[in-house]
């Protein structure tokens, strides 16, 4: 099973090898196609010619199995969340996340939506967070240079604090999406239709 | 030859153990945005689909409801994140029809010049989106790269990029700044230049034609019965188009036709889309022309405190998908009691991908759902 | 030739645009040159600026603002009245719509052209358990200074809600 | 013991010319595409940054699979005189390529049916179905070649080109060229013809569940195969080469080719697709044939 | 069939008994009551209304009624319709129209959704958008948004400041 203290151990462990494999690592960014939320409006600019990412060679990917890097762009409803841990779980490590606009950090225009989470930080761990409704490609660019940066320097770790605390992300998680009574206690008021009942009105 | 016609594959639909569930979105490289199709297939043919929406929804509707009119001016324009603008004019326009006022001349021509742009930005994604969903990538950097000198006339005129806020009850926020309208037809010159090279790569590419001619096909009647609206209405041979019909902001002082084509397959609507966007050009030309001096904006007084009176309207908008509705209740309040939105594309992403997937092969799904510009968002909502 | 006809030489035009100039701004080296200045347009909607002389605490801000990304703080060492209270503005929230700037009776509120606001402490985990969330990071203090001050131009009039 | 060495000497050529290949082809590509691209050796970094990940495999038949399909290209290019150069010489050796030219499909297939994703498994029927497709216009193609030469030795076809560049077999039997190009575009997986791979379909079809090395080793089978089948080409119809860097322009500009026509055509069903190579490309190697017999 | 007008169009509904109002040129609302509407929207596709925009519900909780409004329209007459019908709030059932238009599925699906309305004779009345939904359909009034958020997803109204 998984033991965080060799996690630690290879944490110290700051060899020349990790040194290199992070620079080809940094060089060679795969991202996960997979919009979440109106945020993705904004990648077709970066990835298309007028600001062309691939020249950091980041490129779009088409399965979780390949990519690197997810993508969360913008809010996430609940049902999209569902997807994006079963994604998020899916890929290899090395792996990063970036959370795009105000959505992710707190709620933003949906903070009081009954379907929009809040926080994306609770559910899975974010490396970088942009904020902007919707951020400009430029800023995406920024975020991106500043990724490939924390990666060289063996900073963007959050995939590991995932495994670590994964109790706490996992009690997170599983109040969206376990079978779970009503929220609130105005539910008492739904009305059930019988069939019977119907086809005397 | 129809592939439908094997003996085998037919056996085969009969046989429960045969037949598999294939998720075609949310997380697929073809499926335009977060939306899902959930294929029962035998083989590499679809046998039924259940579409697997939801995962955009935020409750627009009932967000509406907590915040003041003016405030709801950021909520709209995220409802259809390709071509924002419509939605911004047909609230402020239902808004307008229950307050009762005209807006002033030149606001309606500035209200026009966006609704065009916007036009324009989101006929260029579905061109790429063409290519995109064809495997020809070509067209799809070409365009997304076209698109954005209209974002930069958007960022120049209005501030923001993709969600401009820039059309409030009563007019527009701003007036144009100066240079902007030089630099707009500037822009249109070069898009109007850059149209042949769209039309040899993507519109008379012989193997565009073979993948798309007669995918998808409805008939006149059926578009008009199911609710189709916009160009796909336009490619089914229908004359019907709201900017002529039921004319709003500065349609009526323009001159267009309604490009009307027979035909009503998947290749028609893309053609459909070419002229539309060669009519687009003209029309924010002839904008540009005729506009009026003069103010932009009606006081309303604080619209921070906006009151509306009581009272109901459903106004529409052409975008480029189809008719966006609004349908407001004002209770008289500072908030609105309801609004309803009328999003173009759930006939065409759920009604009939009904009909038009089981006959298809897994090949054409994403050439299909382009081809109706299906937009997720809108009945997501 | 109508348009949309079958044609099998026509793809080949598109091999001329292998000697044309790429359309790419290399951005961190290059920016965009498209408007009067270079970089983002003069009226864009960037991350707020605020002249802390001019602003009297009115508090228009924070009931304009849609998303509730606006509050209104006292800061340290000030005296507990109406006036002296600022706007915070919480990037986790805010959707740049700029209706706090039209509002702004001063106009001390302004929006800069500056976009970027980037951060990678998103979490940490303090004993597994705690979390310190990235809000707090996000958020435009009365203390923040920033630089970039262009500000947003409203255009002929400058209250625009008002 | 020197064969060995030699062995470890060609495929290492033949994986690094094949990736600066695919590089260029990127940045060809982008300028297609009015963009600048990636650096060339892009395509390099993206290998090694998937051999240092981690790998997630479904079962021993993936790993076999992804190595059987290497191995069986990299056996074939054995067989390919490079500019005069051959690391294993055979008489007969035309007949072995053909041979092991298939096993490297059938290792991918076996690979990725075995991680049992249903876009996995359409990917790879489609690639087998369009290996049926291209091999039989292109061994048509080569059928006339070695009538024409009245060998099977690619050794011979190249050396009877040698001399003036009127000696080319591009001129000899130009439809026969046009033929194998068109088959060649096939056999690379360029569009029109890329109906295996399909990101907008079937989600990149057999790489859909690759992860790690398994991709990595993907990569270098396709950096082998644009290798493999430019050097037929260039052997073929282009006189081999009189040092390994003419060779290696030439197969360059046969890539090339390739990669301009990816770019400005969509792709084909794969119906539609089998259905063009039995028609266009077969009929012209077939009316090729008829020639050379008259 | 010659275009009518507004005008014309309310007498002939009139005549029918069915109550309606101009709001403007090109578009009237008319008040249906629940047993017989089925047949005065038979009654208007047959004489052009063909096109079925949407189905929305509304929600009138102090008149403890619920509406559900039907947005009709012609092509031929250009003339817009809002088609309201009134049901009770305690026992919120209503007939189909999915016989008429066969979009009216959907529609029908998302009202019943987001606000509990049955649909009598729709085959299928599953939920479209929400999954693991066991509150109050979330439109009606007497839902509260935002409550719901601040158990399920800890919302704060002023962010993670004060």
């Amino acid at each position: 099973m998984f033991n965080i203290n060799s996690l630690e151990q290879q944490d110290n462990q700051d060899k020349l090898w990790d040194k290199v494999i992070n620079y080809f690592r940094k060089r060679s960014l795969w991202m996960l196609h997979y919009c979440t939320g109106c945020g993705a409006m904004e990648l077709p600019p970066v990835m298309t010619s007028r600001w062309d990412m691939e020249r950091f060679g980041i490129g779009p990917m088409a399965t979780p199995r390949q990519a690197d890097i997810l993508l969360i762009t913008g809010y996430s409803s609940v049902r999209t969340m569902k997807r994006i841990i079963r994604t998020y779980e899916q890929m290899p490590e090395p792996k990063w996340v970036l959370a795009f606009g105000s959505c992710t950090v707190n709620g933003g225009m949906y903070w009081d939506s009954y379907n929009v989470i809040n926080n994306l930080g609770e559910y899975i761990p974010v490396d970088i967070t942009i904020a902007g409704c919707m951020p400009r490609p430029e800023a995406i660019l920024d975020s991106m240079l500043k990724l490939m940066d924390m990666i060289q320097a063996g900073e963007a770790k959050a995939f590991r604090k995932y495994k670590e605390n994964y109790a706490y992300y996992k009690a997170n998680q599983d109040r969206l999406f376990m079978e779970r009574g009503p929220v609130l206690e105005s539910a008492a008021l739904r009305y059930v239709h019988e069939e019977t009942e119907g086809g005397e009105a | 030859m129809n592939f439908n016609s094997y003996s085998l594959t037919k056996i085969a639909k009969e046989d429960k153990d045969t037949t598999y569930d294939l998720f075609f979105g949310p997380n697929h490289p073809g499926m335009h945005g977060n939306f899902g199709y959930v294929l029962d297939m035998v083989g590499t043919e679809i046998n039924s689909v259940r579409p697997n929406a939801g995962q955009l929804h935020r409750g627009f509707e009932k967000l509406m409801e907590q915040r003041g009119w003016v405030q709801n001016l950021t909520l709209v324009p995220r409802i259809c994140v390709m071509d924002p603008d419509p939605n911004e004019v047909a609230y402020c326009m239902s808004v307008e029809r229950i307050m009762g006022v005209e807006i002033p001349e030149r606001a309606k021509y500035l209200r026009t010049i966006t609704l065009e742009m916007s036009r324009l930005t989101a006929y260029l994604l579905a061109i790429g989106g063409f290519g995109g969903t064809l495997g020809h990538y070509t067209p799809t950097h070409w365009s997304t790269a076209d698109r954005d000198l209209i974002m930069d006339m958007f960022e120049w005129l209005t501030g923001g990029r993709v969600y401009h806020i820039y059309n409030i009850p009563g007019g527009v926020r701003s007036d144009a700044p100066e240079g902007f309208f030089d630099k707009l037809l500037e822009v249109m010159d070069a898009l109007e230049a850059r149209l042949p090279d769209y039309d040899s790569i993507l519109f008379e590419n012989p193997i565009v034609h073979k993948r798309l001619k007669g995918l998808g096909y409805v008939s006149k009647e059926d578009a008009r019965k199911t609710g189709l609206s916009g160009p796909n209405l336009r490619a089914s041979g229908n004359a019907y188009d709201v900017r002529k019909d039921v004319p709003y902001a500065a349609y009526p002082y323009l001159d267009f036709e309604i490009i009307t084509q027979e035909g009503g397959d998947a290749l028609t609507r893309a053609l459909q889309i070419r002229l539309e966007y060669e009519q687009t050009i003209n029309l924010i030309r002839q904008a540009v022309k005729k506009i009026p001096e003069g103010d932009v904006r009606l006081n309303l007084g604080l619209l921070g405190n906006l009151k509306v009176q009581a009272g109901e309207a459903y106004e529409k908008v052409e975008s480029s998908k189809g008719e966006f509705g609004y349908y407001i209740v004002s209770d008289g309040g500072t908030k609105p009691y309801r609004v309803s939105v009328r999003g173009p594309s759930l006939p065409a992403g759920f009604l009939w991908a009904q009909k038009h997937l089981p006959t298809m092969k897994i090949d054409d799904v994403a050439a299909w759902m382009g081809s109706l510009s299906i937009c997720p968002p809108d009945f997501d909502k | 030739m109508a348009i949309g006809d079958k044609s099998i030489s026509a793809p080949l035009t598109a091999i001329k645009s292998l000697f044309k100039k790429p359309v790419t701004v290399r951005y961190p080296d290059e920016v965009l040159e498209v408007f009067p200045e270079k970089g983002v347009s003069p009226r864009f909607r960037g991350v707020h600026t605020n002249d802390l002389a001019k602003c009297v605490g009115c508090g228009s801000c924070e009931r304009i603002c849609p998303v509730n990304a606006i509050y209104m703080e006292l800061p340290e060492g000030k005296e507990d009245v109406k006036k002296e209270y600022r706007p915070v503005i919480d990037y986790g929230r805010c959707c740049f719509c700029a209706f706090c700037v039209d509002v702004c009776p001063t106009v001390s509120l302004k929006m800069s052209r500056e976009y970027d606001f980037t951060t990678s402490a998103t979490m940490e985990m303090r004993d597994g358990e705690e979390v310190k969330f990235v809000i707090d990071e996000f958020m435009f203090r009365p203390t923040n200074e920033r630089e970039d001050n262009i500000g947003y131009v409203t255009g002929k009039k400058m209250k625009v809600l008002g | 013991m020197m064969t060995v060495f030699n062995i470890i000497l060609y495929s290492l050529f033949a994986i690094l010319v094949g990736l600066i290949f695919l590089g260029i082809g990127r940045k060809v590509a982008a300028r297609v595409h009015l963009r600048y691209g990636p650096p060339f050796y892009q395509s390099i970094i993206d290998v090694i940054k998937l051999m240092s990940r981690e790998s997630i495999t479904h079962n021993f038949v993936m790993d076999l699979g992804m190595v059987m399909a290497l191995t069986g290209l990299i056996g074939t290019m054995l067989y390919i005189p490079i500019a005069g150069h051959i690391a294993f010489e055979s008489n007969t050796n035309i007949i072995v390529i053909m041979y092991l030219m298939a096993i490297g499909h059938l290792g991918m297939a076996m690979a990725v049916s075995a991680s049992g994703n249903p876009y996995a498994n359409i990917g790879v029927s489609r690639a087998l179905t369009m290996m049926l497709g291209y091999e039989v216009p292109f061994f048509t193609v080569m059928l006339g070649l070695i009538i024409y030469n009245q060998s099977s030795s690619v050794m011979v076809i190249n050396l009877a080109q040698a001399g003036s560049i009127w000696n080319w077999n591009i001129w000899q039997m130009p439809i026969g060229f046009i033929a194998a190009e068109m088959a060649l575009q096939a056999m690379m997986g360029e569009k029109p013809f890329d109906a295996m791979i399909a990101p907008a379909e079937i989600a990149s079809g057999p790489m859909v569940e690759l992860s790690g090395r398994y991709l990595g080793l993907g990569f270098l089978t396709k950096a082998v195969g644009v290798f493999v089948e430019t050097a037929l080409i260039v052997n073929f119809f282009f006189g081999g080469g009189t040092s390994v860097i003419t060779f290696v322009i030439k197969q360059l500009e046969v890539f090339l080719i390739a990669v301009i026509f990816d770019n400005i055509f969509p792709r084909y069903k794969i119906e539609q697709a089998v259905k063009f190579l039995w028609i266009f490309p077969m009929g012209l190697a077939v009316i090729q044939l008829i020639l050379l017999a008259i | 069939m010659n275009r009518i007008t507004v005008e014309t169009l309310l007498q002939d509904l009139a005549s029918r008994g069915l109550n309606g109002e101009k709001i403007s040129e090109q578009q009237i609302k008319v008040f249906a009551s629940k047993d017989n509407f089925v047949n005065h929207l038979h009654y208007l596709q047959t004489i052009g209304f063909e096109h079925l925009a949407n189905i929305n519900g509304v929600d009138y909780i102090a008149e403890n009624e619920f509406e559900v409004v039907y947005q009709v329209y012609s092509y031929e007459h250009k003339i817009h319709i809002v088609f309201k019908v009134r049901i009770p709030r305690e026992k919120p059932v209503i007939l189909t129209v999915v016989t008429l238009w066969e979009q009216a599925q959907f529609y029908e699906q998302e009202v019943h959704e987001f606000y509990g309305i049955y649909f009598e004779g729709n085959k299928d009345l599953s939920h479209l958008f929400l999954e693991n939904w066991n509150d109050l359909p979330p439109l009606r009034k007497d839902f509260n948004t935002e409550e719901f958020s601040e158990k399920l997803f800890g919302s704060k109204r002023h962010g993670g400041g004060k």
